[in-house]
């Protein structure tokens, strides 16, 4: 976050302040770190992705006229011989957004420079993180069992498949990445490259805490994907 | 390590920096420029050959390496074209141009065209050397991505490239790519060749999104002091723009691209309904072939502006620049920038009226597209209204620029046509539409390169380009393109449509034989024509005339780097401060024509200066 | 002062060849002359402001080319002329705009009286099917296809069995009577084009299009692919005939329809199991 | 002024509010997976799952992702493109009823 003191700069709320800021020179986002917008415009193209696929996936469940499965059923678990209704996908969820929880208190941490518990909250997301993948691979082989492929269903239309294995499969890809990287970060942190300024490896900028600031946008928005997945694939 | 870093010291503000005593009223404030807000960035100098010159993380260098590789693809592009021309003109005459090979080559040529070459070019090429010229930075933000993003965009190249050496060959199915036929036998290389073509296009998304990245950050978040967004050169306006749309816009190409890969490889049914082919019926079934289109579309509509902008940006400047007269209403200018780019993403489906869409979205794009028509139209009118008044230098950057507008006029008035929802509907895939895009988005953009070239050659080797040549080539081009596709658009009031291997068994159309020899002969010329170009660049690297500092009397930043050409890092050890706009040319009062943006107001005193 | 004349003689060119070219569109044979006379508005509207930029254009070059001693004017911004040049544009386009949409509104409105035509387009042919004496197309099914069942009609749809089936590439057209062209496609897109009906649409597969045109000239059209369809799209034509009422009666006599078919199969069959019973 | 304060505060702000963001979000997924539970239909479940997930993405967005605490210049730039999505929706969801009844029309139904 902006520490928003710059010199020779007078800061103005709201709708002035953004014309303020946006015709003023040098910088446009006051105070935002150059990796850290550059996230935001990365996670914004991102969104256009994620869109096109949410969009597909409606016009495919939209125009089909074979019936779709009833997500409810088809995710459903048996637990001690009763038949719950999304269950793991509820625990996914519930361990999705823990995460993003202790990812968030990683970066007030982080600002803080309070290094070990900075670490430490990271290295929980990593796991949480890798706890949901790994769900995710058991919520997959479970379908694939039930017989459901890419380009059949056994419950209804084929589309079914294909945008389940796309679309879970690609967040999931996301996840992965962002657990590779909060585990890089987490050793980065407890080495102290963020406090000393280490440069990073591919990069002539000095390491800093806005860094676990910026992965943890990326969290975040993994997270913020997974709300409407939950929503429209799996509420629907 | 750390001797590979430069440290650059972070300059502050002082508020009596470079001040003349004298002017009247003119005080010690009117050249105060706020301290820097960043520190300097530091940057990774390399040593070796590899370092510097092929894993290089300078900007300029990588923009070279887009434009030279960009060229490349863009040579085979046209050769595609010749081999095009001649089966259109002279059917019969190649026997190797057999049907499977003339869809081959229209295909690639098509993508070559618009996304390897212009794109590549406009942004990879004139982005990445200008953006931090015009801004004042000392590099891209993030020197290392940048270079990935070039490596990327190799690799996405060489992908396509070798689909010209599987087994069937590269694809065969337009270069829109269109589901179900990419996919199907029957249309030639649907195995291999579309799924190499699927896999170079999503290489070369991610690579874009690297680059694009490094573009918008440096023009939002790394321009040096006094910069401020409505001080920047047109052409950053128009590279900005387009890079915006491209990171909104490739999505959905990378979605529909990864889609029907699947559709391909795994059998699924994203795009394909049920089909009877030879008799069976296959296993795809409950998809839609126009969700592809829809996907399409909605890249491929910004992508005709992601060519187009960063063109009327570098357009503005040249023509400024040796109209030595400000452009006129740049306000206006850069309000219609990002008002086309902002409408453009409301109009993808005018490519698709006739597609058995939904019928009633006629009526919503027509209106969209033809509300775009305003704004562009308006840019039209500043570009020959900084003419007027003017002084003009015909030299052969001028002329290109002329070239751009008789072109771009005539290709966006023949837009007004295919926008307008009924009148598409007789005139689409015809040649007429052939020649309105050709027109608008081929040789208009390839104008204001080509201008670009021989404006910015002297800053980046420090020689003059022959003008000899240079006025020969623009002639050749001009006449040429023009006497090309102005002629086409007839062809489609026939009705002659396109994508016809051969079409002279049809009554009404024998009567377009002699027109279609005349205008593959002009295409001959016309490709040929470009070599002189290399030719001059080869000549001239050896044995031009040094053109020194600013040899356009330019007032834009990137003519005033200590060095000429620039160095890694562009501004020695200062960054240079911004105090007006880049368009003080030929104002009253001022001792030379030009005023450049660095000059503090004090040392114009008693210039008449409206805007700073 | 050459380039100023190469330009103007480019212009001029231009115009030229636009008086007297010979190619340019065939004579409308449909009710769409309406689209012919908005490309001529256009073409005038947008022609003219062709040729006037260019034309200035021109005229700054001459009158305004690089003199050492010439100062260029210095005027950043001209607001009132901004602002005339705009809504001038603005009224301009909306011209244009107002008859394609009130062309578009007829275009998408199919009158009531139109007489429906199935196209069935695959790779690379066409064949027509046309509503029996019920007026009313049987529903289909790609899955159905068959060589019993050359459109895959659904068994089960009673509309289906009086259906008029055309395998051959050329279809009859009524004179003065709207059709209403339902296109399908059982593999990739087509597009069922008569360059003098103007009219044209995609066939999509999984979907049925649909345009309609009213024929008013009696003969003989060229039907062509006009969407991209694989190697034979060029190849891929098609013929419409069109008849005064009399002659088109005739030809509808003469046709088959779909419990023809049916019969004149178990016929053969009888017929084989009977052969093959000896 | 407020504004300037709250700004002041943003890069320490006090923990309670990321834990009351946090305990808002498993509430809101509680809720809205009992749309599903209680088998909800029609308007209903479509309004309280999209008032769910909204609500749910806003608070990521606005809290854990800072975006409350950001200046107007970055906020609108993240949301206006937001638009175009919403334009692509809104015409596919009248493509694919378009789509939907064709099918059903020549396919199925048929008269």
């Amino acid at each position: 976050m902006s520490d928003l003191k710059i010199e020779g700069y007078e800061f103005k709320p709201g709708f002035k302040g953004m014309a303020k800021d946006t015709s003023s020179d040098q910088t446009m986002f006051k105070g935002v770190h150059w990796g850290k917008a550059m996230m935001w415009i990365f996670l914004l193209s991102d969104t256009f992705i994620f869109s096109c696929f949410l969009i597909s996936y409606m016009k495919g469940r939209g125009s089909t006229i074979i019936d779709w499965p009833n997500p409810s059923e088809v995710f459903g678990l048996h637990v001690f011989g009763v038949q719950v209704p999304l269950l793991l996908i509820a625990i996914m969820t519930f361990v999705l957004i823990t995460s993003s929880g202790t990812m968030a208190l990683a970066v007030k941490y982080g600002y803080e420079k309070n290094r070990k518990m900075c670490g430490w909250l990271i290295l929980a997301t990593a796991i949480g993180g890798l706890t949901f993948v790994g769900m995710q691979a058991f919520e997959w082989s479970k379908l694939i069992h039930e017989g459901v492929r890419p380009w059949e269903n056994p419950f209804g239309a084929p589309q079914f498949g294909s945008f389940f294995f796309m679309i879970t499969g690609f967040h999931g890809t996301h996840v992965s990445i962002g657990v590779i990287f909060l585990f890089i970060y987490a050793y980065k942190t407890f080495a102290g490259h963020y406090d000393e300024g280490k440069r990073g490896w591919f990069t002539t900028m000095k390491g800093d805490y806005v860094e676990v600031e910026i992965l943890g946008l990326y969290w975040h928005f993994v997270d913020l994907v997974w709300v409407f997945i939950f929503a429209f694939f799996y509420l629907w | 390590m750390s001797e590979d870093f430069n440290n650059n010291k972070t300059i502050q503000a002082q508020s009596s920096e470079a001040i003349s005593g004298g002017g009247s009223g003119v005080g010690v404030d009117a050249d105060y420029v706020r301290p820097a807000e960043v520190a300097d960035q530091d940057l990774y100098h390399g040593h070796s050959f590899i370092t510097k010159w092929i894993f290089c993380q300078d900007a300029k260098v990588i923009g070279v390496q887009y434009f030279l590789l960009a060229t490349f693809t863009g040579i085979i592009g046209l050769i595609l074209s010749w081999l095009m021309r001649l089966q259109l003109g002279f059917p019969g005459l190649a026997p190797f141009m057999t049907a499977e090979h003339y869809y081959q080559f229209v295909t690639m040529h098509g993508m070559i065209m618009v996304v390897y070459f212009l794109t590549a070019l406009f942004l990879g090429g004139f982005g990445n050397y200008l953006i931090p010229l015009m801004v004042g930075a000392r590099d891209m933000v993030f020197p290392y991505l940048n270079m990935v993003s070039f490596w990327s965009f190799f690799v996405a190249v060489g992908v396509l490239l070798a689909s010209f050496f599987v087994p069937g060959g590269p694809t065969g199915s337009g270069w829109t790519l269109y589901p179900p036929q990419a996919i199907l036998e029957g249309t030639p290389g649907s195995g291999w060749g579309i799924m190499l073509m699927c896999i170079s296009l999503i290489l070369f998304v991610a690579g874009f999104t690297m680059g694009g990245l490094n573009y918008l950050i440096t023009i939002l978040q790394a321009r040096t002091r006094g910069m401020t967004l409505m001080r920047m050169p047109l052409t950053v306006w128009g590279i900005f723009t387009a890079t915006v749309l491209a990171m909104l816009a490739f999505p959905a190409l990378l979605v529909g691209a990864l889609m029907m890969s699947l559709d391909n490889v795994l059998g699924t049914s994203f795009f394909m309904p049920t089909i009877l082919k030879a008799g069976e019926v296959l296993e795809y079934g409950g998809g839609s072939p126009i969700l592809f289109q829809h996907l399409f579309w909605f890249f491929g509509h910004p992508e005709v502006y992601i060519v187009a902008l960063p063109a009327f940006g570098i357009v503005s400047d040249l023509i400024s620049v040796h109209a030595r007269k400000n452009i006129f209403g740049y306000r206006m200018m850069v309000w219609a920038i990002v008002g086309i780019g902002a409408l453009s993403f409301f109009v993808w489906a005018h490519h698709m009226y006739v597609s058995g869409m939904n019928p009633w979205f006629g009526f919503f794009f027509a209106t969209t597209t033809l509300i775009i028509a305003v704004p562009t139209a308006m840019k039209v009118y500043n570009w020959i209204l900084t003419l007027w008044r003017g002084n003009i230098r015909l030299n052969t950057v001028m002329l290109w620029c002329l070239g751009f507008i008789v072109t771009f006029v005539n290709g966006g008035i023949t837009g007004i046509f295919l926008g307008n929802v009924s009148v598409d509907v007789p005139l689409s895939d015809t040649y007429f539409v052939i020649a309105h895009f050709h027109m608008v988005m081929g040789i208009a953009p390839l104008m204001v390169i080509m201008g670009a070239v021989y404006h910015w050659f002297p800053l980046v080797s420090g020689r003059f380009l022959s003008e000899k040549l240079g006025k020969w080539h623009f002639w050749l081009t001009f006449l040429g393109a023009y006497s090309i596709y102005f002629p086409m658009h007839y062809l489609g009031f026939i009705g002659v449509p396109r994508r016809y291997f051969e079409m002279y068994d049809s009554p009404y159309v024998t009567s377009a034989v002699g027109m279609n020899e005349f205008i593959s002969i002009a295409a001959f010329i016309v490709g040929a024509a470009q070599f002189i170009l290399i030719y001059n660049i080869i000549k001239t690297l050896k044995t031009g005339k040094p053109a020194g500092h600013n040899p356009w009397q330019a007032c834009s930043l990137e003519w005033l780097t200590p060095t000429v050409p620039p160095e890694h890092g562009n501004w020695g050890d200062r960054l240079p401060t911004v105090h007006r706009w880049a368009y003080d040319y030929s104002v009253p009062g001022a001792k030379e024509d030009f005023i450049t943006q660095t000059t503090p107001p004090s040392e114009v005193a008693g210039s008449k200066v409206e805007k700073t | 002062m050459h380039v100023g004349i190469i330009f103007f003689l480019v212009i001029l060119g231009s115009v030229l060849f636009h008086i007297f070219t010979p190619w340019y569109w065939t004579d409308v044979a449909s009710n769409w002359g309406g689209m012919d006379d908005t490309i001529t508005l256009t073409f005038w509207i947008g022609g003219g402001v062709f040729i006037a930029v260019c034309l200035f254009m021109i005229y700054c070059v001459f009158k305004f080319s690089y003199k050492k001693d010439r100062i260029a004017e210095y005027k950043p911004e001209d607001k009132k002329l901004e602002k005339i040049l705009t809504w001038a544009t603005t009224l301009g386009v909306a011209a244009l705009l107002a008859p394609g949409l009130i062309i578009w509104n007829q275009y998408v409105n199919v009158p009531k009286n139109a007489i429906e035509i199935d196209v069935m387009a695959w790779q690379w042919g066409w064949q027509y099917r046309l509503p029996g004496e019920d007026g009313k197309l049987g529903t289909t099914k790609v899955v159905n296809i068959n060589d019993d069942n050359p459109f895959g009609i659904n068994l089960d749809d009673p509309f289906g069995n009086d259906d008029v089936m055309i395998q051959s590439d050329v279809i009859n057209l009524e004179n003065n009577r709207p059709v209403k062209i339902l296109l399908r496609s059982v593999d990739v897109l087509h597009n069922w084009y008569v360059p003098q009906f103007r009219a044209k649409m995609d066939a999509v597969p999984g979907i049925v299009t649909f345009y309609w045109f009213e024929p008013n000239k009696t003969g003989e059209f060229e039907v062509l692919c006009a969407e991209y369809c694989g190697v034979g799209h060029y190849a891929m034509r098609g013929g419409v005939e069109v008849q005064d009422k009399q002659d088109y009666d005739n030809w509808l006599q003469e046709q088959e329809t779909f419990s023809d078919l049916i019969a004149k199969q178990k016929i053969l069959e009888n017929e084989k199991t009977k052969l093959a019973k000896k | 002024m407020e504004k300037t304060k709250k700004q002041e505060q943003a890069s320490t702000h006090k923990i309670g509010i990321y834990l009351w963001i946090w305990g808002l979000l498993f509430v809101l997924s509680f809720f809205s997976y009992m749309v599903d539970w209680y088998q909800f239909q029609g308007m209903l479940r479509w309004s309280l799952i999209l008032f769910f997930m909204f609500l749910k993405a806003g608070l990521i967005m606005a809290f854990f992702m800072h975006l409350y605490w950001e200046r107007y210049a970055l906020v609108n730039v993240l949301l206006w493109p937001m638009t175009a999505i919403a334009c692509f929706i809104f015409l596919m969801v009248a493509e694919f009823e378009y789509v939907l009844f064709t099918r059903l029309f020549y396919f199925v139904v048929g008269g």
